[in-house]
């Protein structure tokens, strides 16, 4: 990863004095080593800042709409998983592809700190990924631990190490994490469960959420100007009409906007302070698209029709679609 | 206690379980009756009678006595009534108010042994309830 | 302050039997807002909409709810009464507490409280109505008329008459439809060609019909006064504008394996035919599927024999657009297929035969030259069975459930025709009903009976035995009498049930016309407007709508042309105010609207806006083509930010009924 | 309690489509087809003009069962509206019974224009179903954890 950064440095200062863009968007170093922050990148000179290591999970190409939106052209540094997030972005019209300099950027996966806190390291001084394992150095010395059980959720499902949109690549390729098993077995027990445990379950997770709308701020799907919540003329009266509704509904809601354009980046869910499990309302309607209308991966390219725009006349009748999953 | 003539329809009715007001009196039923010819009250007239509520004239009838049960009116019928379920009906009526079996199985070595099949299994669905 | 006004009718009894239209009144009143409520025996009578008008003259009503029929039948009505005092007309609302409450309520007090909610629902809408304007689009001076039997071919000529040009798209080789078919008509017994083939002709020199024969229409899209169409014109494989129509061709073709679909399977013809020798246009096609050039490339007599080289074995399909103000659907019928009647002997013996088969048996211009034969033996019958009702009124699987309406009249006709021709034939006509209502019918019924002497017995025919010697055995139950009848009939005719044309599912699709569950096309309204769609600008003529008899389509025929006439004669149509609209400040230009819009109503465009910050800025954003958007709402759903709203139908005035309801 | 249960009648909201479904209905009325009265009927152009949020609506303000009814597939009066309504619905009822709210107090019906006697029996049938299940309160209580 190491010599990945010093690439993207190089690069950035390239571009940058080039005048080959306007601005860079890569990661920061945050507070502590292990929050690196997203930033822009305006001079060459300021490159050398860039960060990147296994905690740099951030998504960049949100980011996109700021520069986009002002007609700067941007250079993005993206992860293979961040590639369908910018091309979500072009599909909806958001940013303009003149404005994105694409950089594909390796990555073998990022590591999750609260597990490695949960695995036992104190004091934790310096984390870095070795192959398989995990070294982590600590006021008490030097531990080692397995790095597949450390990575984040979103990684364990990692889509692979295709970059879905990229103008140029930096380096080679790394292995991605393998995810074996089924990535909607959570959904499936889920929907295994009778009415009333269902009911409990979303009753515990959804009176966890704060309202903070970190969910929404973060996911490349949700980029309308106005979201309905925030507009007194929409549905959903805002939020000055205190109408519990709005509470109530804000994450069926919010899913199903985002159904056949979520691209199953996994950020909401990491973003969320409260740790509601808010992939698992994505991942059903990821599930139910691909059962009732066919295989479809949101931001796997800029151009296919979301399922929801579209049809067969031959589509599984409503009643049919549900009650035949359901096993009846 | 006496049934009236429309509590008797009624009660026709209900053991037929068949739509008799459906019928449009088209007599497909009677001409493809194979016995047709033998009965004093042939099929869609069972059905017309039945309709109009004449309980009384039904059980008078003979003809669900010559019904041979082989299904042909309720098969031809294009409106999907059931003729053989009205002769059914009426001969269960009648049966019924004599709470005793006519026939016992023990009593078929009686019979010849050449007798069509049809006669016995017709014989049998009306006296053995 | 709003000021909304509500009105109450009883429509007779048919309200105010089942509902206290006085309660209702008396309930809204005390509704904020609500400035004036009455109720009136016939709200949409003159004396009611006076009551209107009056009303909003004393209280300054600035919107209108009326609680009486469906919206359907009188919304129209209340709309122009409300304009006439100068409210916009889409400030008027109506609670249909007719259909969907009196009429199918029958305890008082439900109903009452069932109409206050309606109420309350309508006045909850209303408040967020906005007055609407309506656009205008053009109408393209041209019609079409899917189908070239009678039906079509009256309907073309009458419009071609007032001046308007009309194209025919017939899918057969020729105009003429089943009337062609037909040996004489009644109740007059005159020949069919003879009055229907001067109209082909008509038809086909008229300055102002285009005839497209063996065609078929492809694709329907936009809407009343604009639709476009492209038809398929099939390749005949010979070449119109060079074709004498000599018919040396059709005599010389080696192929005579395919069943005739003119002669109704009684005679055989060639690849290449005419289906009859007044075939308009008098131009061969030739059968791909039996041709011998096209199966194994050995043959091309008919190229060889043609004097004017006409035969063109390369001719391809052509795709041919063009626009339309209306489209008129006559695609009329066929028999029912009786392939499930095999106990009445069809399939069993030639000599049962339906009675399309019995007119072409008769017709001097049929296979036989008119001879009444038995299509097995070639003899002269000596007696012929008609049986009624073949899979009409029948309520199985086997039939249809609705009376056919022309068999008990062609019944009489054609035991007239055989009378007529051969006074030794015994004919008899079995029948659960005879129905002749019509001018002249019953009469015409009777003389079959009287003068002709035809058997008339009241009784289906139970089964037609075929014996080995192909013998036929008739049993059928005389009902008058209670006699069992066994007849020996040489011919037995089947009346057969009528139904809609294959096609027209297919075309009520592409045309997004209603249709019945027997695939009837349905009309706007059954008294009131009988030879309407429902779909704007779709009007129907003859046998698609339902059973009827050549009198009756032919003067459907013309109203449907009267209607046609009507709407062409309009310079413009005032488009559907209730259009989507964009509201552009919300707008992220994400195009998914345009995804789901059925008419390319939804373009984007680059705009100056302002941001619900207050700051301009320069964005992409949805632009609704009000003249082509028609109001279905789909796009504003699709939006995910909601920017997209159906006016008239916003989410507003929805979410206000939903709440009122609830 | 909120109410009693014999005085129990539940609220149904019926979306109709202006071509089919609401002629469907007037069908019904027409043809004097008896359907309970608290079945309330509101107008939309189209299946495909209602919004998941006027179901979910619906059902925070109380409804005990919301039904959507449109033409038949393929006979949609703008010729594609109700497929795109299909589409919606399937993922919203699937997700509706995923959260076990109210996945059985919510259906879509196709009836077309002469279908009034259908009408009327797919509404008896929807109101004999939601009588059955009871008074529907858990969506307002979704995200309220006791």
């Amino acid at each position: 990863m190491r010599k990945i950064e010093k690439l993207m440095r190089e690069k950035a200062a390239e571009l940058l004095a080039d005048g080959a863009v306007d601005r860079v968007l890569a990661w920061r170093r945050g507070e502590f080593f292990y929050d690196n922050a997203p930033a822009f990148f305006a001079d060459a000179k300021e490159c050398e800042q860039i960060v990147y290591d296994e905690f740099c999970p951030a998504n960049l190409c949100k980011y996109l709409l700021q520069t986009s939106s002002k007609g700067l052209k941007a250079a993005v540094f993206l992860k293979p998983c961040d590639t369908y997030g910018v091309n979500q972005l072009l599909k909806d019209n958001r940013i303009k592809r003149e404005l994105v300099h694409a950089v594909g950027t390796p990555c073998s996966g990022m590591l999750d700190i609260k597990k490695i806190k949960t695995a036992g390291a104190k004091g934790i001084i310096k984390v870095e990924a070795a192959g398989d394992e995990v070294i982590v150095t600590t006021a008490l010395g030097e531990i080692k631990l397995p790095k597949a059980e450390l990575l984040l959720d979103k990684c364990r499902m990692c889509k692979g190490n295709e970059y879905k949109i990229a103008d140029e690549e930096l380096g080679e390729k790394l292995p991605t994490p393998v995810f074996v098993g089924d990535k909607f077995a959570a959904v499936k027990a889920i929907e295994a469960m009778p009415p009333e445990e269902k009911f409990a379950f979303w009753q515990q997770e959804l009176s966890k959420c704060i309202r903070c709308n970190a969910c929404r701020d973060i996911c490349p799907a949700c980029t309308c100007e106005q979201c309905i919540f925030d507009h007194p003329e929409s549905p959903v009266a805002g939020k000055a009409y205190a109408d519990p509704v709005e509470e109530q509904f804000f994450h069926i809601i919010r899913a199903y906007h985002v159904a056949g354009r979520c691209v199953g980046c996994g950020e909401c869910a990491r973003v969320c302070p409260q740790g509601v499990k808010l992939g698992l309302l994505n991942m059903k309607f990821m599930k139910d698209i691909n059962t009732f209308f066919g295989p479809y991966q949101a931001g796997a390219d800029a151009v296919t029709p979301a399922p929801q725009v579209d049809y067969k006349q031959n589509d599984y009748e409503v009643s049919i679609a549900v009650a035949g999953k359901r096993g009846k | 206690m006496e049934l009236t003539d429309k509590e008797l329809a009624e009660q026709i009715l209900h053991l037929a379980g068949t739509d008799v007001k459906r019928c449009i009196q088209c007599g497909r039923c009677s001409a493809a009756c194979p016995v047709g010819d033998k009965m004093d009250f042939v099929p869609s007239r069972m059905v017309w009678e039945l309709v109009n509520g004449h309980g009384a004239s039904l059980i008078k009838a003979d003809a669900p006595w010559r019904c041979l049960s082989c299904f042909a009116c309720e098969q031809r019928c294009p409106r999907g009534v059931s003729p053989a379920a009205v002769m059914e009906a009426v001969r269960l009526t009648e049966i019924r108010k004599q709470s005793a079996n006519k026939l016992a199985a023990e009593s078929l070595e009686n019979y010849p042994a050449d007798m069509p099949q049809q006669a016995l299994v017709a014989a049998f669905r009306k006296y053995s309830k | 302050m709003q000021k909304i006004g509500v009105f109450v009718c009883w429509c007779g009894s048919n309200i105010a039997g089942t509902v206290d239209v006085a309660a209702v009144a008396e309930a809204v009143r005390q509704i904020p807002d609500v400035a004036f409520a009455t109720d009136y025996k016939y709200m949409c009578s003159e004396q009611g909409q006076a009551i209107i008008r009056q009303a909003v003259k004393d209280y300054q009503l600035d919107r209108i709810v009326v609680c009486s029929c469906s919206p359907r039948m009188h919304e129209a009505t209340f709309r122009k009464c409300a304009e006439s005092v100068g409210i916009n007309p889409y400030m008027v609302e109506i609670a249909n507490i007719r259909e969907q409450c009196s009429w199918v309520l029958k305890d008082k007090a439900e109903a009452t409280a069932k109409a206050i909610k309606l109420a309350k629902a309508a006045i909850a809408k209303v408040r967020f109505n906005t007055p609407l304007h309506a656009g205008k689009s053009n109408v393209v001076k041209r019609a079409l008329v899917i189908g070239g039997g009678i039906a079509g071919i009256q309907t073309a000529l009458d419009i071609a008459e007032a001046g308007y040009k009309v194209d025919i798209v017939e899918k057969e080789p020729t105009i003429g439809g089943r009337m062609a078919q037909l040996d004489k008509t009644f109740p007059t017994l005159d020949c069919s060609a003879c009055i229907l083939t001067p109209k082909m002709v008509d038809a086909a020199q008229h300055e102002n019909i285009t005839l497209y024969t063996y065609s078929e229409v492809e694709k329907v899209s936009g809407f009343v006064g604009n639709f476009d169409v492209t038809i398929r014109k099939k390749a005949r494989s010979v070449k119109a504008d060079m074709c004498s129509g000599c018919g040396l061709c059709t005599e010389k073709c080696p192929s005579r394996k395919t069943p005739s679909e003119f002669d109704m399977g009684l005679k055989n013809r060639g690849a290449i035919y005419i289906p009859f020798a007044q075939a308009i246009p008098k131009v061969p096609v030739i059968d791909r599927d039996a041709c011998l050039k096209f199966k194994t490339g050995k043959c091309g007599i008919c190229s060889m024999v043609c004097p004017c080289e006409a035969i063109d074995y390369t001719q391809q399909d052509e795709l041919v657009t063009e626009k339309y103000g209306a489209i008129v659907l006559a695609t009329g019928f066929e028999l029912l297929p009786l392939d499930k009647f095999a106990d009445l002997g069809w399939g069993v013996s030639k000599d049962v035969i339906s009675s399309l088969q019995l007119e072409r048996l008769t017709n001097a211009a049929g296979p036989t030259e008119g001879h009444l034969v038995c299509p097995s033996s070639g003899k002269e019958p000596k007696s012929v069975v008609i049986v009624s009702c073949v899979g009409s009124r029948d309520t199985t699987e086997r039939g249809k459930t609705y009376c056919s309406k022309i068999c008990c009249m062609y019944n009489a006709k054609h035991a007239m025709y055989i009378r007529e021709k051969y006074p030794n034939v015994d004919v008899t006509v079995f029948y659960i009903d005879v129905r002749t209502p019509g001018k002249g019918f019953d009469e015409f019924q009777r003389r079959a009976v009287e003068e002709y002497g035809v058997h008339y017995v009241r009784g289906q025919v139970g089964k037609v035995v075929v014996d080995g010697d192909g013998k036929l055995t008739v049993f059928a139950s005389d009902l008058n009498s209670g006699r069992h009848l066994m007849l020996f009939p040489d011919l037995v005719v089947l009346a057969a049930a009528v139904k809609p044309a294959p096609d027209a599912r297919k075309l009520a699709t592409m045309l997004t016309a209603s249709i019945d569950n027997d695939d009837f096309y349905v009309e706007a309204h059954p008294k009131l407007r009988p030879v309407e769609s429902p779909t704007a600008g779709v009007f129907l003529s003859g046998m698609c709508q339902g059973p009827k008899d050549i009198p009756e389509t032919v003067s459907q025929a013309g109203a449907a042309a009267a209607k046609v006439i009507g709407l062409l004669a309009k310079e413009h149509l005032a488009t559907n105010p209730c259009t989507a609209m964009c509201q552009e400040n919300i707008c992220s230009g994400c195009k998914t609207c345009a995804h789901v819009c059925p008419y390319g109503a939804i373009t984007y465009a680059g705009k100056q806006i302002i941001t619900l910050a207050g700051t301009r800025e320069q964005r992409t954003v949805a632009v609704v083509n009000e003249a082509l958007c028609q109001g279905c709402g789909a796009c504003t759903v699709a939006c995910p930010s909601t920017a997209m709203d159906l006016k008239g139908f916003t989410n507003k005035q929805i979410l206000a009924e939903v709440d009122a309801l609830c | 309690m909120l109410e009693q249960n014999n005085t129990y009648q539940p609220k149904i909201v019926a979306f109709c489509c202006n071509w089919c479904s609401y002629a469907g209905a007037d069908g019904a009325g027409t043809a004097r087809k008896h359907y309970p009265a608290n079945i309330k009927i509101i107008k939309v152009p189209c299946s495909c003009r209602v919004n998941p949020l006027f179901i979910l609506r619906a059902f925070a303000r109380g409804a005990d069962g919301v039904i959507l009814c449109g033409c038949h597939p393929g006979d949609c009066h703008y010729t594609t509206g109700n497929y795109f309504t299909r589409r919606r619905m399937t993922l919203l009822l699937s997700m509706l019974d995923y959260l076990g709210v109210a996945g059985d107090r919510f259906r879509v019906e196709w009836v077309s224009a002469a279908e009034g006697a259908r009408f009327a029996e797919v509404m008896n049938n929807f109101a004999a179903h939601i009588a059955a299940l009871g008074k529907n309160v858990k969506l307002r209580d979704l995200r309220c954890a006791k």
